[in-house]
Parts: C-alpha cells; sequence; structure tokens
C-alpha cells in the first residue's frame, strides 16, 4: 500500500473524538493522559512541597525551646527570669506553625508518600513517558490506549483516596512512607492512652498505594508492548533515544517491583482489618494492656516485601532522569552521547542491579548478618553502572559546543545533583558505616538529593524542553534560568547541610528536640539554615509557576524543532496532531537519535528519519 | 556569561561542602568502644575517597562547561565514545567500591557473626513506647527467665520477668544504662509494642529492637570519660573531703549544669579522680573530675541514647542515658543495686 | 528489509497484523507499520504474558510470606487431613479439566468454529464456577471450626493465598463468560479467546503451587476423614 | 531487519488433540503423584523441594502446551521467563533471616 493509500486510510478511521468529554476528560489520546498525568504530579509536588515547609516551619524552633527549657530548669519556678523565659517558649510554641508530635508525623508520612508516590512515580513515566515514548519511537497511540485511560484514572483515584486520609477521623496516617508495622498494623499503637490514628488514615494509605499498583502495573504492560511492538520502521532497539530505553526500563522494573508491594500492602490490611498476623509478633504490650488477637508474625517480612518493591523504586524514580540527562546532553551539546551502548547496558545493569540490593535498607532492622552483607556487596556493585552513567555524561559534554539553554541547565543541574547524591551511597552501601549512618539526617540528605531533587530537576529538564512541543510555545527563557539558579543553589544547600547534620548524628522523623546533642548550637544553626533556604528554595518555585502560565499565555511562537533535535517527536508540527503526525503517516527512520556534528554533514544534525543521504559517507560509522 | 556563572556556583558548592566537613570540628561525637574506632576509621576513608570524587566530578563538570562553552565557529567534535576507557573506569570504579566494602566487613563480623565474648556483663534492653528498660543480672550474672504472661505495669514489670524463676532474684531494672569500661559487655535488644532503634552516637552502635525478636549486640566500651572542660588550680584536698570548690561551681553554672548542693561528691582514687554526680533529679548524670599534671578536668562520662526507628508520637522524646563507670564502680553499682 | 519482501508482504500480513495494536490505529496492513516485532507475537497476547508476569509475582510474593512465616515458627501446626486433601484434590481435578476445555476453545477459535470455541469457552467458566462453589464450600467449613483467639498463621495464610487465588477464578469465570459471549456475537476475534485462554491456563497455574504449598505440606494424612 | 508480518507466520501450527490430552493426562497423574507423597512421611525439607519440583514440571507442561509457550519465540521466552523466575528466586533471599526468627523461637537467640 502506498503512503498516500494508508494517509487516507487513516483520516478516515483515526479521528479526535469531538465531545469535550472524550476529548480531554476521558481521552484515550495519550498525549492528553500524559498531559493529565504531569498537571496530577505538578499538583502532588506543590501539596507534598507545601507540606515539608509546614514542618521546617515547625522545626525551625524546636532547637530554641530545647535551649530555654534547659535554662529553665536551672531556674526557681516562679521568679522573674523564669516566667520571662517561659513566655518566650509558649510565644515560639504557640505560633501558628507549631505541630503537635502526631500531627508532625502525619504531615512527614504524607509528605513521603505523595511525593514518592505521585510525583517520583508518575511525572517521569505517566507524564512524559506517556505523551513521548509514542511519538519518540513512531506510533500513532500506545498499544493499548483504553487500558493507558485507565491507568491515568486509577492513579488519580489513588490520589484521592490518599488526600481523603487528610481529613477521615484520626487524621492521616503517621507510620513514615515506609509504614512499618506494627505501628502501622495495630491501631491504636501509637503510644499510651493516644487515639486517633487507629483511624481510617492507615487504611486509606495501603488502599491508596494499593490501586497505585494496579495503575502502574497496567501502565508498565502498556509501555514495554509499545517500546518492542510499536516502532515505526527503521528504528531499531540501538536507535532508540535513550529516553526511550530509560522508560521502556522503568516499566520492566514497575512491572516487577509493583507486584510485590501490592501485597505488602494486601497483608498489612488484612492485619489490621482482618484479625491475621503476618506482621505482628504475637505479646505485644500495647496502651497499656496486652495484644491478644495476634500471634507469629514478623515485622521483618513486612520490611522484605516493601524493600524488595521500594529500591527498584528508588530507580523508578531516577532512571527516567538519566535517560533525559543523557539526550539532553547530547542534545545540547552538539555532541553523539558518549558510548551509547554502554548507557543502555549501565541502565539495564542499574535495573537488574536494582533487585538485588534491596537489604541494605534493613541493615540495622535485624535482619540476619549473613544476608546484610551479600546485600552491602551487591550496593556497591550497583554503584557501578551509576558511575558509568556519570563518565559519559561528563565524556558527552567534553569536545562539545554547549548552548546553555534552560533545558541543558537542569540537565547539567541534574548531573551535578545526581554525583553528590550518589556519593551519600557509597557511606550507606557498606554495611558498617551505615551502623552510624542509619535513620540519621544523613540519610535523609543523601535520599532527596538522589531520588528526590535530581529526579525532580529531570522533571524540569522534561518540561522546559518539551513545552514547546505540547503547547507549541516557548517558555521564557530568563524566568525558567532564575528559577534554575535558585533552586539549584537552595536544594544544595539545604541537602548538605542535612549530611552534615546526619554526621552529627541527628536522628530522623523528631519532632522536638528533647535530646541534648540536639540542641546544640550547631544543630539549632543547621536546622536554622535549612528551614530559611526550604522557604526560599518554595518560593522560588512560583517563578516555574508564573513561567507555565506566562508561557502558555504569551509565550514565543515555537518551531517544529526549536532546539535542533534530532528525534522523531521533532519531526512532526508543535503541538503534534492527533495521529502524532501529518496525516498519521509514520516517518521512517534512517538514522541513530544523536547524530549531532556529523562530519561532512550539511547541517550540524542530522534527524531520524532525515532520508539516508543527510548522513554523508565518509563520516564514521555511527556506533 | 551563563557558563561563568555555572562554574562560580560549582565551585562554590565545592568550596562550601568540603569546608563544611573539614571545618566540622570535632568531625564526629566522641568515640568510646572498641569497634568504634574501625567504623570511625572506615568512615573517615570514604570520606576522603568520595571527598575526593566529588570534587573532581565536579570540578571536572565545571571545566568542562567552561572549556566547552558555545562559541561561534567552533564545532562539536563527532566523538561517539571509547571503548578503553570505559573498560578502564567500569573496572576501577568496580575495584575501588567492593574493595571499600570488603575493607569494612571485619567490624561487621566482629558485631554480628562471631563469637560472642566470653563471660561478658549482660544487659537486657527493653524498648517500649517512650522509654528504656535495662534489666541488669545482679551478682548471680544470670538474668532471669521472661515471658508477656508476666508483664505487669502495676509492679512495673514490663519486661515480663519471671517472679518464680531464681536466676530473676536479684535482678534489678532501672531507666539509665551503666557499664564498665574495659570490660566486654552483651546487649539484649528487644521491644514489647511496636519498633524501637537503639542507638548512642559515642558508641557507634545501631540495632532495632524489633517486637518478637531479641538481638544480641557485644561491645566494649574504651573510656571511662571524654574532656568537657579544664579548670585552673589544685582543688584536690577540698575535693577529698567532699566539698566542690568554688571554680568549679561557677564552671559548672557556665556550662548550664545543674550544681542544687545536692549533688554527691566521691573520690574514687582519693587525690586524684572524683566522681561527681550532677543534677539527680534527671536520670543521672555523672561526671569525673580527674587530677592531671596539676589542673584539674572535668569529664562528661554519660552519653546519649536515642530511639531511631519512628515509634509513635513521643518516638523524639525516647530518650535515656548511658553512663560509663570503672570495674569497680560497676562492681559497686551492681552490689548497691541488687535487692 | 528488503525492497522486494515490503513488496510482497502486505498480501499476507493483512490477517494476522490486524488482530494487533490499538483497535482503532489506521494503515495496519501497512508493512511499515509498527517496525519490527521482535518476539512476532500479537500484542494482546504480550500485554497478557506481561501480566502473568507481574501476577506471578504478586502470588510468589504471598506464598514466600507464607514460606517465611511457617520457616520461622518451629511449631507449624498441620491442620489438613485426607478428608481435605480429597476435597481439594478435586478442585485440582475441575481446574485442569477447565483447562483442557479452554485448551479445546482456543483451538476451535483458530479454526474459525466460532460456536463450538464460545461452547467450550462456557464450559471452562462453568468449572471455574464449580470451582468457586466447592471452594466456597470448604471456606464456610473451615471458618465455622476456627479455634477461639487469635487466627493462627496457618489459616491466615491459607485465607489469603486461596482467597487471592479465588478471586483470580472469580474474575475470570466473568472473563471468560463475556469474552465467550462476545466472540460468539462476532464482536471479539480468536485472539481474544486465545489471550483469555491464557489468564485462565494461569490462573490453572498457580493453583499447581497454591495445592501442594498450603494443603499437602500442613496435612496429616493420619488424622483420617473426619472433621 | 525482517519484516513483522512474515514472522507472524511462524507461530501458527497444527492444533495437536493428542499433545494436549498427554499434557493433561500428565498433569492429574502428577496431582496423584503429590498426593501420595503427602501420605509417605517425608521430612518437611524433602517434601517441599519434592512438591515444588513436582509442581514445576506441571507448570511448564501447562505453559509450554496450553499456553503455547512451546511454540512461540525462543528469544521471547527466554526473555520473559528467566525475568519472571529470577524475580522470583530473588524473594528467597528473605529466608536465611525467617530461619534466623526460627532460631531465636527454638533457642531464645538468633546470634549465631
Amino acid at each position: 500500500m502506498s503512503s498516500e493509500a494508508a494517509a487516507e486510510h487513516a483520516v478516515h478511521v483515526h479521528q479526535a473524538p469531538t465531545n469535550p468529554i472524550w476529548r480531554y476528560v476521558f481521552s484515550t489520546d495519550h498525549k492528553v493522559i500524559g498531559i493529565q498525568y504531569w498537571i496530577l504530579a505538578l499538583v502532588s509536588a506543590f501539596v507534598g512541597m507545601g507540606l515539608s515547609v509546614w514542618f521546617r516551619l515547625h522545626l525551625l524552633n524546636q532547637g530554641h525551646v530545647a535551649q530555654l527549657t534547659d535554662q529553665l530548669s536551672l531556674l526557681v519556678e516562679g521568679s522573674a527570669d523564669y516566667n520571662a523565659i517561659k513566655a518566650k517558649i509558649d510565644a515560639l510554641q504557640t505560633a501558628w506553625y507549631h505541630m503537635e508530635p502526631s500531627q508532625y508525623l502525619g504531615i512527614l508520612t504524607m509528605h513521603g508518600t505523595i511525593l514518592v508516590f505521585m510525583v517520583l512515580t508518575t511525572a517521569p513515566m505517566g507524564g512524559f513517558g506517556n505523551y513521548f515514548l509514542p511519538i519518540q519511537v513512531g506510533a500513532l497511540d500506545m498499544a493499548f490506549p483504553r487500558l493507558n485511560m485507565l491507568s491515568f484514572w486509577l492513579t488519580f483515584l489513588s490520589f484521592v483516596t490518599l488526600m481523603a486520609a487528610f481529613f477521615v477521623p484520626g487524621g492521616s496516617p503517621n507510620a513514615g512512607w515506609t509504614g512499618y508495622p506494627p505501628l502501622s498494623a495495630v491501631p491504636d499503637s501509637q503510644g499510651n492512652g493516644y487515639q486517633g490514628p487507629g483511624g481510617w488514615g492507615q487504611d486509606l494509605w495501603v488502599l491508596s498505594i494499593a490501586i497505585f499498583c494496579f495503575a502502574s502495573l497496567v501502565g508498565a504492560i502498556n509501555f514495554i508492548v509499545t517500546t518492542l511492538d510499536l516502532r515505526t520502521k527503521g528504528m531499531t532497539l540501538m536507535r532508540m533515544p535513550l529516553t526511550c530505553w530509560a522508560w521502556f526500563v522503568t516499566a520492566i522494573l514497575a512491572l516487577l517491583s509493583f507486584a510485590v508491594l501490592l501485597v505488602a500492602g494486601l497483608l498489612l490490611l488484612l492485619d489490621r482489618n482482618l484479625g491475621t498476623s503476618f506482621y505482628v509478633p504475637g505479646d505485644l504490650f500495647v496502651s497499656n494492656k496486652l495484644l491478644v488477637d495476634h500471634k507469629g508474625g514478623s515485622p521483618l517480612l513486612f520490611q522484605h516485601l516493601f524493600w524488595f518493591f521500594g529500591h527498584p523504586e528508588v530507580y523508578i524514580a531516577i532512571v527516567p532522569g538519566m535517560g533525559l540527562a543523557s539526550h539532553l546532553l547530547s542534545s545540547f551539546a552538539r555532541k553523539p552521547v558518549f558510548g551509547y551502548r554502554a548507557m543502555v547496558y549501565a541502565i539495564f545493569g542499574i535495573g537488574v542491579l536494582g533487585f538485588f540490593v534491596w537489604g541494605h535498607h534493613m541493615f540495622q532492622s535485624g535482619m540476619s548478618p549473613y544476608v546484610a552483607v551479600a546485600f552491602s556487596v551487591m550496593t556497591m556493585v550497583v554503584g557501578v553502572p551509576s558511575a558509568i552513567k556519570t563518565f559519559n555524561w561528563l565524556g558527552t559534554i567534553w569536545g562539545g559546543n554547549i548552548r546553555f539553554q534552560s533545558p541543558m541547565l537542569y540537565a547539567l543541574g541534574f548531573v551535578s545533583l545526581f554525583v553528590t547524591g550518589g556519593i551519600g551511597g557509597i557511606f550507606l552501601g557498606q554495611n558498617a558505616v551505615d551502623i552510624y549512618f542509619h535513620d540519621t539526617y544523613f540519610v535523609v540528605g543523601h535520599f532527596h538529593m538522589i531520588m528526590g531533587v535530581a529526579a525532580i530537576f529531570g522533571m524540569f529538564a522534561g518540561t522546559v524542553y518539551w513545552f514547546p512541543k505540547v503547547t507549541g510555545k516557548m517558555m521564557n527563557e530568563p524566568l525558567s534560568q532564575a528559577h534554575f539558579w535558585c533552586t539549584f543553589l537552595g536544594v544544595n544547600v539545604i541537602f548538605i547541610v542535612m549530611h552534615l547534620m546526619g554526621l552529627e548524628g541527628h536522628p530522623r522523623r523528631y519532632s522536638g528536640f528533647a535530646f541534648e546533642f540536639l540542641s546544640s548550637d550547631y544543630m539549632v544553626r543547621m536546622h536554622t539554615i535549612v528551614t530559611h533556604t526550604a522557604i526560599f528554595t518554595a518560593s522560588a518555585q512560583v517563578l516555574f509557576l508564573i513561567n507555565l502560565v506566562y508561557s502558555l499565555a504569551a509565550g514565543k511562537k515555537a518551531g517544529d524543532n526549536p532546539w535542533e533535535s534530532t528525534s522523531l517527536e521533532w519531526a512532526t508540527t508543535s503541538p503534534p496532531p492527533f495521529e502524532n503526525f501529518k496525516d498519521g503517516v509514520l516517518p521512517e527512520v534512517h538514522h541513530g537519535p544523536y547524530e549531532y556534528s556529523v562530519p561532512d554533514a550539511a547541517k550540524d544534525y542530522i534527524m531520524q528519519h532525515d532520508p539516508p543521504e543527510a548522513r554523508p559517507a565518509t563520516a564514521p560509522a555511527p556506533h | 556569561m551563563t557558563p561563568v556563572i555555572f562554574v562560580l556556583v560549582i565551585l562554590g558548592l565545592v568550596v562550601g561542602t568540603v569546608a563544611g566537613f573539614a571545618l566540622k570540628a570535632p568531625l564526629l561525637p566522641d568515640l568510646i568502644t572498641e569497634h568504634g574506632r574501625i567504623i570511625d576509621q572506615q568512615l573517615v576513608l570514604t570520606l576522603y575517597i568520595t571527598g575526593a570524587i566529588f570534587a573532581i566530578a565536579q570540578l571536572g563538570l565545571a571545566y568542562l562547561i567552561y572549556k566547552h562553552r558555545h562559541r561561534d565557529g567552533v564545532k562539536a567534535s563527532y566523538l561517539q565514545g571509547s571503548t578503553k576507557l570505559e573498560y578502564t573506569w567500569t573496572v576501577a570504579t568496580l575495584v575501588l567500591f567492593v574493595g571499600l566494602n570488603l575493607m569494612g566487613q571485619g567490624v561487621w563480623a566482629q558485631m554480628h557473626l562471631n563469637e560472642k565474648p566470653a563471660r561478658p556483663v549482660n544487659i537486657e534492653v527493653t524498648a517500649m513506647q517512650f522509654k528504656w528498660i535495662f534489666r541488669y543480672p545482679g551478682k548471680d550474672g544470670n538474668l532471669g527467665a521472661r515471658a508477656a504472661e508476666y508483664i505487669n505495669p502495676a509492679e512495673g514489670n514490663y519486661v515480663g520477668k519471671d517472679p518464680d524463676d531464681a536466676n530473676g532474684d536479684d535482678d534489678f531494672q532501672l531507666l539509665s544504662m551503666s557499664v564498665p569500661y574495659g570490660i566486654p559487655v552483651v546487649v539484649d535488644i528487644r521491644s514489647i509494642d511496636v519498633l524501637h532503634g537503639f542507638a548512642v552516637r559515642e558508641m557507634r552502635l545501631k540495632q532495632d529492637a524489633v517486637p518478637g525478636l531479641s538481638v544480641n549486640i557485644p561491645f566494649t566500651v574504651e573510656k571511662d570519660g571524654t574532656l568537657e572542660f579544664p579548670l585552673s588550680g589544685n582543688y584536690a584536698a577540698d575535693l577529698d573531703k567532699g566539698e566542690l570548690p568554688d571554680a568549679l561551681k561557677h564552671e559548672l553554672n557556665a556550662n548550664k549544669l545543674v550544681w542544687k548542693d545536692k549533688a554527691s561528691l566521691r573520690a574514687l582514687e582519693p587525690g586524684r579522680v572524683w566522681r561527681l554526680t550532677l543534677d539527680p533529679d534527671s536520670i543521672n548524670r555523672p561526671y569525673l573530675v580527674k587530677l592531671e599534671n596539676g589542673r584539674l578536668n572535668l569529664y562528661r562520662s554519660w552519653y546519649e541514647l536515642a530511639c531511631m526507628e519512628l515509634c509513635g508520637y513521643g518516638h523524639y522524646q525516647m530518650r535515656s542515658q548511658v553512663n560509663v563507670l570503672s570495674p569497680v564502680e560497676y562492681a559497686e553499682f551492681v552490689e548497691k543495686n541488687s535487692p | 528489509m528488503s525492497e522486494a519482501t515490503a513488496a510482497v508482504a502486505p498480501a499476507e500480513a493483512a490477517p494476522a497484523a490486524a488482530a494487533h495494536g490499538p483497535a482503532h490505529a489506521p494503515a495496519k496492513d501497512d508493512p511499515w507499520y509498527g517496525g519490527r516485532h521482535p518476539f512476532a507475537i500479537d500484542s494482546k497476547k504480550f500485554g497478557m504474558w506481561l501480566f502473568i508476569a507481574s501476577d506471578s509475582i504478586t502470588f510468589a510474593a504471598i506464598l514466600f510470606a507464607y514460606t517465611y512465616v511457617r520457616l520461622s515458627d518451629p511449631d507449624w501446626p498441620l491442620v489438613f487431613n485426607a478428608g481435605s486433601v480429597a476435597l481439594s484434590t478435586l478442585m485440582t481435578f475441575v481446574l485442569l479439566t477447565s483447562s483442557l476445555t479452554m485448551v479445546l476453545g482456543v483451538a476451535a477459535a483458530n479454526a474459525g468454529k466460532r460456536k463450538q470455541a464460545a461452547l467450550w469457552t462456557f464450559a471452562t467458566a462453568l468449572g471455574g464456577l464449580a470451582f468457586i462453589v466447592i471452594h466456597a464450600w470448604e471456606w464456610s467449613h473451615v471458618i465455622h471450626g476456627l479455634p477461639e483467639g487469635p487466627l493462627p498463621l496457618m489459616w491466615c495464610a491459607f485465607f489469603t493465598a486461596t482467597g487471592m487465588h479465588m478471586l483470580h477464578v472469580t474474575v475470570g469465570f466473568f472473563y471468560l463468560t463475556i469474552v465467550g459471549l462476545a466472540y460468539l456475537g462476532g464482536k471479539f476475534k480468536p485472539i481474544d479467546i486465545e489471550v483469555a485462554g491464557l489468564y485462565w491456563h494461569f490462573v490453572d497455574l498457580v493453583w499447581m503451587f497454591v495445592f501442594p504449598m498450603i494443603y499437602l505440606m500442613s496435612t496429616d494424612m493420619t488424622k483420617g476423614f473426619g472433621h | 531487519m525482517s519484516d513483522h508480518a512474515a514472522e507472524h507466520h511462524e507461530e501458527h501450527h497444527e492444533f495437536n488433540l493428542k499433545e494436549n490430552l498427554a499434557v493433561w493426562f500428565g498433569l492429574v497423574a502428577l496431582t496423584l503423584v503429590e498426593v501420595y507423597l503427602a501420605y509417605v512421611h517425608l521430612p518437611p525439607a524433602t517434601m517441599l523441594i519434592t512438591l515444588l519440583g513436582l509442581s514445576a514440571i506441571k507448570a511448564a507442561g501447562i505453559m509450554g502446551v496450553f499456553m503455547h509457550l512451546k511454540f512461540e519465540r525462543v528469544s521471547f521466552v527466554l526473555t520473559l521467563v528467566p525475568l519472571t523466575i529470577v524475580t522470583i528466586a530473588l524473594l528467597a533471599i528473605m529466608f536465611p533471616d525467617a530461619l534466623r526468627l526460627y532460631m531465636f523461637h527454638w533457642i531464645g537467640s538468633p546470634t549465631p
């Protein structure tokens, strides 16, 4: 069949629905679903960030309160000095940002859950992946468009369920985002006589995660099948952009790991509500009475099942960012990716090894110490592909001709943050050193740096890079740059300072500082720096919002290929038509994804769908 | 302009971070255990190695950003990779990372895998919301049996001590931990409600307390105190008489330590070392006063014990303390407390 | 691909390629469409296989959780007797037979025998229903005889593993019924029957592990057939 | 690169009733062997390994013939099956930990 005939066929069969509900809300179009995912992640990101600023504000003065309380103990009760200091403490404690310990833990838990699931898992895969995977491999849509829609709406349902946990009796769950039992499994286990979190909050939390597991499973199947089956002619696996490789590997990770989280959640739900005892050992003494309706389980079982998912999850969050960083570094340095094949193998290596290391979250948990040794060695091995990626990123810009447009800034920021964050892992992956650092702010700083902020820089990069493709308008460059500098500086200060606090032994998840070493001047100073920088950094995100709204309304018009990139999404119009490519005719691929600065070529880049002649015969063979 | 800013920011990041770690004094809290020294060595070695990797990688990034910034008329090289280089750094990082890891396995084995030391001081640590209960075996050196059915809050029997077990007759329990230095100690860490984490910074010791499981960790404290502050002048005669010199009182007050004339002061080695117990209202805060080279030095001999695993709303206040005693003092301590 | 194959491919490709990819996708018979299928397998089938991979990990995690609590308990009770094993063997037989009817259904569908295929599919669904009925009866029996106090871990594992499996059987019952009806009505294609069949065989396969691990490993045959 | 459409034709194979019936008989027979094993008092570990071995054979029969895996491309089988099995096998890393708990319940101390 000739391509004209195919085009004619396409026009008849494949048309956008006219009803706005089917077109924009319950759409099966991967582009609409991608945007829906992205908006969901954006809203969640702001909710999650808001929560973190809120509890940082609470922590801001806890050090001072502890110091004043110390002073108070030196004074005679009722004396003038005593009353003055007491008044000072009260003033600090009754300020609008003060929160009860359980409220603090609730907000902490929700912060972690929202960001890990609704932002870090959702945006890079569901958002960017949905929109650009089919276009980059040259397909009309995902393999299963209706399942794709189902996947988004399940994610949305999961989000709503999680948000509902704020408003039910008993308030939000407060066993941390890891939800370790028995705290999460036994209602009324929050402390003597303390009523509350035994309520529905924890149930809704588990339910929300279970729904999320289904959504991720469906999404993962869709991504894998799309990548393998729907590639256009000429798009061999080794011609796929590294973003596609990253989404592909991420989908495999999600396929295999969420299945186990589902079980972890299911058993927790059963323990909570139906009297089973998978995670609850017998003879627990909680709330001043012996718990008689459970017997024989083990809290460690949950930790195993949870981290079996939890560690691959870290890579689910960061791998798409790695793919995008590689893509952007190459595109903006006008150079092929250094060691394309090594990059592909490294992504796979990270994915595979990521399943072998979950126990490094449990070194001090009472797990078998022999197993800990094995996990520790494997953890250090997984550092190798990460190091390969870093070296190859540096190799990619080496000898390049770097254009400092905002997507490139975010990508370079990603590399820098990835290095800084990754280095903490070399400490924490060693079981001996982890004895000191386990559950301290060092861990908090480390994982925020790498799976939090680095992944989010990947999202910023993606947003700025693809905004012209999605909307047809450029984002405002000065605003993007200002946002980049503020955020980059801010997050570095916040999380490096947290590493230092961890070095001093500061425990995680403390809502107050009843310890002497926590109310030392050093710690108080550090907490002050962190909170102030957090407020500054969070405020800087408003720049990003302004930029989005402003650019959408009044952005410069973008051409089809404003960045002069090579992958297929730049072969179509901005924004792409409903069928992704003009008249639904799929482009034919003749070149690798990173053909920049090919010697003797007419332009400094060869797009993937350019005719074979675009690449001069004199140029060295592609990888 | 942008590449220059970028380079400056990365320089600032590297200098700031390295300074943050280098200028932090002391780098780590005091160290009082034997195994802790190996952990510290490993930690500091890792810090040096990673510090170098960090600085080289970030500065390399900055250098490349500046060197290869866009300039008109310059064309990027068509460099697709270098197999040799890639093999080199893959093997190098593998050897470095795994080697570093294996170096730390000795101390892990010492704490978790090796035979427990013969005839140690046994202490049972029971975690509960939100306090720590320490049970000592008394003079016979054997802890009595325990079972959940014997838990009786009215009698303060949270650990579930079996009243019929003769081994337990001279057991005693306290809310703070006292350990002798120079003698191996094995703590038996357990929990009766939710997960808790036993952690003493200065001991380089951390272990979750898991309900339904008890974990034994051996350690040896090798120090009887860490220097708090020195005093000039020789007040040995006063101290031997049980009087606190004014200069010491002044110094204590200046350091927010409570001296309410209720504290006990006793000579451990008359004329040389005294034990000063401050603030008896709180759990127990013993200090050592030592005469060294004609100078009076005050040593802290207690350390804070924190809970490191989220255990409910009172997690942040689950505090206890570890007092370090001399072997002789420890024997007296057991003697005094055994019923 | 050479130009020559491209020229001859469309005619042969049409029937096979029509079944895969998005239902509304155009130009399916275009040989350029979709690039290369590395596994030469229909997308729907591939998707179902991926689901099966993921779901088998879910079941594996449940069975591993069961083995974990079992291994850590020195006094694991042997709760089943010869009677319960006889019953569960019957259930196994029902499920295995339904797998056979499913195979026949898929074969009939591939051979274009629409009515016959639908009938075999309904027979399979009926087998599933029989399994559910027997299983539900067993559950009610077990619940009736549960001891006082905390639910023993054995029964926790039993209800979770068999419950999860029963959920799959129930879903399979409705799935097969709907697919059978839709295929009979001409809305679905043979590939849909085949994909449903894959699911059903998987449910059968899981039972091949649940049955020995839950029942046979906790059986004391000396207890005889009584309750 | 070969044409996917042509590849599609490779998977079509003749339905073999005999083979399917044989597998069904085999599955029933193996089930009966398993039930018989429950009558023979084997030590739990031997029992578990034997049962899992038999189940694996049964699973292979179901996947290979009933689920047509035998007739799919080798590359597909080699991608999917090891992927799943390795992931599942990884969960076995939990067992030393379960044994630690066992030892604790049994002799009161989990330490070696």
